[in-house]
């Protein structure tokens, strides 16, 4: 019961119901992407419901799927655990009338309309290793210590940081070891640990995950290497500030949760109207964000990661 | 064959050790493979990493080893932990004054209420202990998503005085190692010196005869199991200053790392053997795995791989150390009693 | 199902007084009843003329009973010591438990019952007999005013039972009273003032005991008279069905060599840890040995596996009927069946009917007491569970059989059945070891008798040189006063 | 007749506790979601939960033998990356598909050797293979999954057939499955002797059972219904990743104990097992569609375990204290073990 009428131009469609389906729920960055998620359903008549599994469980999230397609659902919007395992489960959600949209961490490219993506992955992967090569004075050893192995997310980044060291300017940059911390605190810190113990010439540890930063961080911080080993990634700056007040910790990046988790729902609330079907070059109106154009790919963007430092950290609130 | 008698009694007190003698074999055997092998293995600051590492496992393993001791198990003490922990966070969150003695009392307060509810469910509600605790591991589980709500706590909302303590030292060693030490030898003691601990080998070597012997059954798996989460209680302070990151996911799964180092020392998970020891000896094997191999500079993929055979080829050594001496001890206490007899025989004649 | 119904016992301090019955009479369900086991539905318990009320056995430990139980209830991980001060250790002045004071007292007592066992040895890998005697122990040292023991003697062999006598003569002497079950009519006369009788959970009869019979209390249990107690027939003596060549297992028993031929019964007799059921253990391939040689029907036999020997016509029927012989939770049926079900279900398939005419068979044959061939075997008395033991493997029908203990805690007419069934078997051309620590038993059954002492032959007496003392001559070394 | 015995055998009073359950867990659903009750949505019920399934009916011949497989979901991961990657390497699927079935059964094996042969204690020995079972996947596979697999694969794991296309295959595949074992578990020998050493493993030894090999059978079955499990899953998903599985464990192993598999050994049931997954299916289910969010549902899905068993025990002792038996006996926490059982053989 609801109304497929097309909406005026910039005004949406009133009424639709949304899942926002995160990796798993209780940890900030899906709990603000929520917030900005509501902002956004308020902003257009719409109802967003949050919920998701308590572990990252690719099984329990095809059931919220399955749950929201049976509850007629007029769109989900996804941070997938794993891309394809997904792909069964949304490809019927779609051929039911269930419309996808990903977010955070997208799934295969035939499951959803469009991803919703922070920054690109190149600039996120290269502004990690543009910070720690400024921090290391563009010499010696560093590690990275990544989520689990099989994070696509992480993985991309990766690659993409492996294509910046390629640029001259890192040449006596060298990176010793690709670490997982599997996004547990206890695995993250004995990793890094190790990394220390391993690596006795190591001067950096790039974290692109909010579980490892702060292990790393604190690993480091313990072992009064503060300094000696930089510590950057992608963590948020409530998580990271008192390292950074410490100087323990320079530099490090990300991006607000709560304006991607509004830009996707403002994505899905184009897509469930007919308004966007993912073709490159198609624009909506992002709200706040402002107008936004599919890129190839159908993946719509954010902004630009967010370098957060002594100066400018005091600023933000997430 | 008095002289006789002690030999043989020294042996006899030997076989009880037995079953931590095979686990520390091995682990020894994993200690010089790593320093032979791996860099910086055998360092004063790497070993310390290994003991603050399994600190907190140790302390719930205490807990635990008494639980399987009574042929029962505590599968909650992750979501206890993960409880106490975002409780404790929370708390010195909002009065950064607050002692840190009443913040780790209320943990341990917490978490002994959690397990006395396990225990009442278990020996008075007579739910088979896997599927009580299997229960409350979600439950609490749950109130921990509710407490947390979905927000991190981090260390920069913490007091410095509470973070301090993971890097703080007493006497030379880690402050939360120092905990653990001092757990271990409490438990330990209680184990062996008090009728409570010995009670709880008594039943889980046998719950009926322990019933007929007018042994308390249902205090004493109470006891054991209050104790066990009084202990996840006081794991949860500790792991809340270790990361200093806290939310609802924090210590899922952490119940795993307990009992395997329980398992691996040689807790009989049938009940009725093993000792404090022997869980601290697990940890401490799984930590050197743990640790060793990622020294080792290998693959991501086939560390993962040779520590899980790495933890075969321990529980094999074990095994077969633990063989040989029993067997070894039973002919030797055969022949003594042959030959006390032969003495005796020939005395009266 | 009323185990027991409207019994009247008075026991007196310092007397000793006997529970007989057949099995499954409700003996034990007394015990447990007056140990707080299990709760009695109606009826009054007076204790030195006051009414009581024992809930549960820690209520029986302070009202001065103790007890054991017919099934040792040992816990087999923790030491001699331990087991017999589980639940009253004694105490040091700070509370802790007093392991000097524990193991001091242990010694004392297992020297009192002439027991060579160390305090610290582990209980796990004891044998039978030897956990009775812990048990005996353990009811030895709660000093007690009334003391209950369901069985004591059942795996013990002359020279123990003689020990356990003389305490419970001192004790009598100091004023306790004692409640002592058996089913050895000589150890009844012997040891017992007073004798009540227990049929079907009813109590029939109460007399002194020098005023009843053998016979007269055999009647009064069975409702009937026996005629014989060892039907031994003599059978046609054949080939070697069995022979032994210095059998060894290094510390347990060397150079062990006898042979047992076609309807022959070779008895196998020694003391409790003589190793008599320890050169049977590795006969059927569960211990391994380490030389020797063994022949079955005069071809070699290496034992490696029960299965195995299973194969070759060879049974063995074990000791300790709780750990080895029974699978407690499962039915009389499905016990019954165990050993031969690969004939029982052909292409893989149980075919429950023929299990069930199968244990019926011999529920009848051996006069099993239980409800139904489903009824569980835990539910059953410990003589009935031992008859379900013995229906397993004569269902196996094996050429050579070896019994160890068969007729532990089975009542006297049933023995007789059985020494009756074991007779017939012979007859049929079974060869048959024997392994009893009831010298009446051994005397009256055995062709020849081959006794063991530490491991090795210490005699073998044909039928007519046996006699008592030159078996326990043999047995213990000492040649009697 | 026969089925009557096999029925009594094999329902006790675990089993009707946990249909009664049912009844009451789709009752509440019922009211909590107009969409709970769909004849889509009740057959898709246990789809999610197959190789969960395939998985437990495996674990519960080893539980009921007294031994422990927590290797399983491992085992998994390994038949599914070797069954992706012989795929990928241009085989066909029946032929992928025996090779991943003939890798679990491979990794089974070399548990049950572990636990039968050298005597080692299971929970120990498949803790350790739990982790190197997991590392040979990513040794296989690495952290890139394999995709594209063929439609006609998903149809065994996410097609569905029969009237409307409303019956799921899975479902069917799981059904099967428990019919057969089932059968396996209670009509042969070979789950006689199951529970024979499950019980008893000494009495089981003196009566001449095959113990040792039984052992290492148990294994190699397990490890075979996680190469069938890893097929299903590989269809269901569509794709293959070294960590497939990863959160099955505890599902796996709520499943057995709940479905009143004895975790020392010597009782239980298929039934048991497969109305346990039914009862939490539907519970999940109907709160999912609900929107109860999942840790919510992790506290109410325990309470009323917790309640139910409780009630139960109650209900049993309030029968045993007035219904004029004399023995009261304990719930089902007391696990009656011989003392010897234990004891490893020596040889
Ligand atoms: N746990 C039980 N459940 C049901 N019935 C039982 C149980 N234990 C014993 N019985 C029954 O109670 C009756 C009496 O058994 P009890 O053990 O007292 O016999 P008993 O006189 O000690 O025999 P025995 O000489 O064989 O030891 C038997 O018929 C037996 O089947
Ligand atoms: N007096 C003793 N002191 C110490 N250990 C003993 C003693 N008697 C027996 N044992 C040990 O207990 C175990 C089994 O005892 P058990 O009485 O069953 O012996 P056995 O060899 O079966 O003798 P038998 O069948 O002749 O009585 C043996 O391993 C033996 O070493
Ligand atoms: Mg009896
Ligand atoms: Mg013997």
């Amino acid at each position: 019961a609801r109304t497929e009428a097309p909406a005026a131009h910039g005004v949406a469609s009133k009424g639709y119901k949304f899942f926002l389906l995160p990796k798993f729920v209780g940890i900030d960055p899906f709990t603000q992407s929520n917030q900005g998620a509501q902002q956004a359903a308020k902003q257009l008549g719409d109802t967003v419901k949050y919920g998701g599994p308590s572990k990252p469980d690719v099984g329990q999230q095809i059931q919220f799927i399955n749950n929201a397609v049976q509850q007629r659902y007029d769109a989900i919007i996804i941070s997938g655990n794993d891309p394809n395992a997904l792909a069964p489960a949304l490809k019927k959600a779609a051929r039911r009338g269930t419309k996808v949209v990903s977010f955070d961490a997208d799934v295969a490219p035939t499951a959803r309309t469009i991803f919703a993506r922070p920054a690109s992955a190149q600039s996120i992967g290269a502004v990690e290793v543009v910070e720690l090569g400024k921090q290391m004075r563009y010499t010696g050893q560093f590690a990275i210590l990544s989520a689990t192995p099989t994070s696509s997310n992480q993985n991309t980044w990766i690659g993409f940081m492996k294509k910046e060291l390629k640029k001259p300017r890192y040449k006596r940059m060298k990176l010793v070891k690709i670490a997982y911390g599997n996004d547990d605190p206890t695995k993250s810190t004995e990793e890094a640990q190790a990394l220390l113990t391993a690596y006795p010439k190591l001067k950096g540890i790039i974290s692109p995950t909010s579980v490892g930063l702060p292990a790393a961080a604190r690993v480091v911080q313990q072992q009064r290497k503060c300094g000696k080993v930089n510590i950057t990634g992608l963590g948020g700056p409530n998580q990271m500030r008192a390292f950074v007040k410490k100087g323990c910790v320079k530099s490090f990046a990300l991006w607000s949760f709560v304006d991607l988790g509004y830009l996707a729902t403002r994505a899905a609330d184009a897509v469930a109207s007919g308004r966007l079907t993912g073709v490159a070059g198609q624009k909506f109106d992002a709200g706040r964000l402002g107008k936004k154009t599919v890129e190839p790919g159908g993946i719509v963007t954010t902004g630009q990661p967010i370098v957060f430092n002594r100066k400018n950290i005091d600023k933000y609130h997430f | 064959m008095s002289a006789r008698g002690t030999q043989a009694q020294a042996l006899a007190a030997t076989a009880f050790r037995l079953r931590e003698f095979g686990i520390l074999v091995a682990l020894l055997a994993t200690g010089l493979f790593f320093t032979l092998r791996a860099t910086n293995f055998l360092t004063g600051d790497n070993l310390q990493d290994i003991g603050t590492n399994v600190a907190i496992v140790i302390v719930v393993a205490v807990g635990q080893t008494m639980v399987i001791l009574t042929r029962n198990i505590d599968l909650s003490v992750g979501s206890i932990v993960g409880l106490t922990a975002v409780i404790t966070a929370q708390t010195l969150a909002h009065h950064h004054g607050l002692s840190l003695w009443v913040a780790a009392l209320l943990a341990v307060a917490v978490g002994t209420a959690c397990g006395l509810a396990n225990g009442l469910l278990v020996a008075v509600a007579r739910v088979p202990a896997i599927i009580a605790t299997l229960a409350t591991l979600s439950i609490y589980r749950g109130l921990v998503f509710q407490r947390a709500h979905g927000v991190t706590i981090n260390q920069s909302d913490l007091p410095n005085g509470f973070l301090d303590l993971a890097t703080r030292k007493v006497l030379g060693t880690p402050f939360l190692l120092f905990v653990a030490v001092v757990v271990v030898v409490l438990g330990s003691a209680f184990l062996h010196w008090t009728s409570s601990g010995r009670d709880f080998y008594a039943i889980g070597s046998n719950p009926a005869a322990a019933r007929f012997a007018g042994i308390a059954v249902t205090r004493r798996v109470i006891l054991a199991l209050t104790l066990s989460g009084a202990l996840a209680g006081l794991g949860g302070f500790m792991w809340a200053a270790r990361f200093g990151t806290l939310n609802a996911v924090s210590a899922s799964g952490f119940e795993f790392d307990v009992i395997t180092a329980a398992v691996i020392g040689g807790v009989n998970v049938f009940g009725g053997s093993g000792t404090v020891l022997g869980a601290v000896i697990g940890a401490l094997l799984v930590g050197t795995i743990a640790n060793g191999f990622t020294l080792l500079r290998i693959s991501e993929f086939w560390k993962i791989t040779f520590q899980g055979f790495a933890i075969v080829v321990a529980v094999t050594i074990d095994a077969l150390v633990t063989q040989r001496l029993q067997e070894a001890l039973r002919r030797r206490r055969r022949r003594e009693v042959a030959e006390a007899r032969a003495e005796a025989r020939e005395s009266p004649a | 199902m009323r185990a027991l119904a409207e019994v009247d016992l008075a026991l007196e301090a310092g007397k000793v007084h006997a529970l007989v019955g057949e099995n499954g009479a409700g003996k034990s369900t007394l015990v447990k009843i007056l140990t707080g086991v299990e709760q009695p539905d109606e009826g009054e318990l007076l204790i030195e003329g006051v009414q009581q009320r024992i809930a549960d056995p820690h209520a029986a430990h302070r009202l001065g009973i103790a007890a054991m139980y017919q099934e040792p209830t040992v816990f087999p991980d923790l030491r001699v010591a331990e087991n017999i001060f589980a639940g009253r250790r004694p105490r040091s002045r700070l509370g802790t438990v007093d392991w000097g004071a524990m193991k001091r007292e242990t010694r004392r007592v297992l020297s009192d019952i002439e027991v060579d066992l160390d305090p610290d040895t582990p209980v796990r890998g004891l044998g039978v007999a030897d956990r009775q005697l812990l048990e005996i122990a353990k009811a030895l040292t709660a000093e007690a005013r009334l003391l209950i023991m369901d069985e004591p003697t059942a795996a013990l062999s002359p020279r123990e039972v003689d020990a356990l006598f003389a305490i419970v003569r001192q004790l009598s002497a100091r004023g306790v009273a004692i409640l002592f079950v058996s089913h050895r009519l000589e150890e009844i006369s012997a040891i017992s003032d007073t004798v009540s009788v227990l049929r079907d959970g009813r109590h029939v009869a109460t007399r002194p005991a020098a005023e009843l019979s053998h016979a007269e209390m055999i009647r009064l249990m069975v409702g009937r008279t026996l005629d014989q107690l060892f039907p031994k027939e003599e059978a046609e003596i054949g080939e070697p069905a069995l022979e032994l060549r210095s059998f060894t297992r290094r510390g347990t028993f060397s150079d062990v060599s006898f042979t047992v031929r076609r309807g022959e019964i070779l008895g196998l007799g020694g003391l409790v840890g003589a190793g008599r059921s320890e050169v049977a253990r590795s006969l059927f391939g569960i211990d391994p040995h380490d030389g020797g040689e063994v022949r079955l029907d005069g071809t070699p036999f290496h034992p490696r596996s029960p299965r195995a020997a299973l194969r070759r016509g060879l049974a063995y029927l074990p000791e300790d009927r709780l750990a080895q012989g029974l699978v407690q939770t499962m039915a009389v049926a499905t016990n019954t069946s165990m050993a031969i079900l690969p004939r029982l279900s052909p292409g893989g398939f149980l075919r429950p009917g023929r299990e069930r005419r199968l244990a019926e068979r011999f529920m009848e044959r051996l006069r099993i007491k239980a409800t139904s061939a489903r009824q569980p075997v835990e539910a059953l008395s410990g003589g009935t569970q031992q008859k379900v033991v013995l229906s397993k493997w004569l269902a196996a029908e094996p050429r050579v059989l070896i019994l160890d203990e068969p007729t532990r805690g089975v009542d006297v007419a049933t023995k007789a059945d059985v020494h009756r069934t074991i007779s017939t078997l012979a007859g049929e051309g079974l060869a048959i070891v024997l392994i009893s620590s009831e010298l009446p038993e051994l005397l009256g059954m055995s062709d020849r008798i081959v006794v063991l002492r530490e491991g090795t032959v210490a005699a073998e007496l044909t039928r007519d040189e046996a006699d008592s003392e030159r078996v326990l001559e043999a047995a213990t070394g000492v040649r009697p006063a | 007749m026969k089925a009557l015995a096999l029925a009594r055998a094999t329902f006790g009073r675990w089993e009707a506790l946990l249909v009664l359950l049912i009844v009451a867990a789709g009752a509440w659903s019922t009211t909590l979601s107009p969409y709970f009750l769909d004849t889509g949505n009740l057959l898709d019920l246990l789809t999610p939960y197959i190789a969960v399934g395939l998985l437990a009916l495996g674990l519960t011949f080893v539980v009921i033998a007294g031994e422990i497989d927590i290797s399983v979901a491992s085992t998994l991961a390994v038949s599914a990356v070797v069954l992706a990657r012989v795929w990928d390497a241009g085989a066909n699927v029946w032929v992928a598909s025996a090779a991943g079935l003939a890798v679990g059964t491979g990794l089974g094996l070399f548990n049950g050797v572990l636990v039968g042969l050298l005597n080692l204690p299971s929970l120990a020995v498949t803790l350790g293979t739990l982790a190197a079972f997991r590392g040979l996947a990513f040794v296989i596979l690495g952290g890139e999954p394999v995709t594209g697999l063929p439609e006609g694969w998903s149809q065994l794991g996410a097609g569905y057939t029969g009237p409307g296309e409303l019956v799921p295959i899975a479902l069917l595949i799981l059904l099967g499955f428990a019919l057969l074992l089932g059968v396996l578990l209670h009509a042969t020998r070979f789950g006689r002797y199951l529970y024979a050493i499950g019980s008893n493993r000494e009495a089981a030894r003196f009566s001449g059972l095959p113990v040792s090999r039984m052992r290492v059978a148990l294994f190699a079955l397990s490890g075979s219904m996680a190469g069938i499990a890893a097929v299903v899953l590989i269809g269901y998903y569509g794709s293959a990743r070294a960590d497939v599985g990863n959160e099955f464990l505890l599902d796996v192993v709520t499943a057995v104990v709940l479905g009143g598999v004895n975790i020392f050994g010597g009782s239980g049931s298929i039934a048991g097992v497969v109305l346990a997954m039914i009862l939490i299916a539907t519970l999940r289910n109907g709160m999912g569609l609900a929107n109860i969010s999942a840790d919510t549902q992790g506290i109410v899905i325990g309470a009323l375990l917790l309640g139910a068993i409780v009630a139960g025990n109650l209900s049993q002792f309030a029968r045993t204290r007035w219904g004029g038996r004399a023995r009261a006996t304990g719930g089902r926490g007391e696990v009656p073990r011989s003392e010897e059982v234990a004891v490893s053989s020596k040889t």
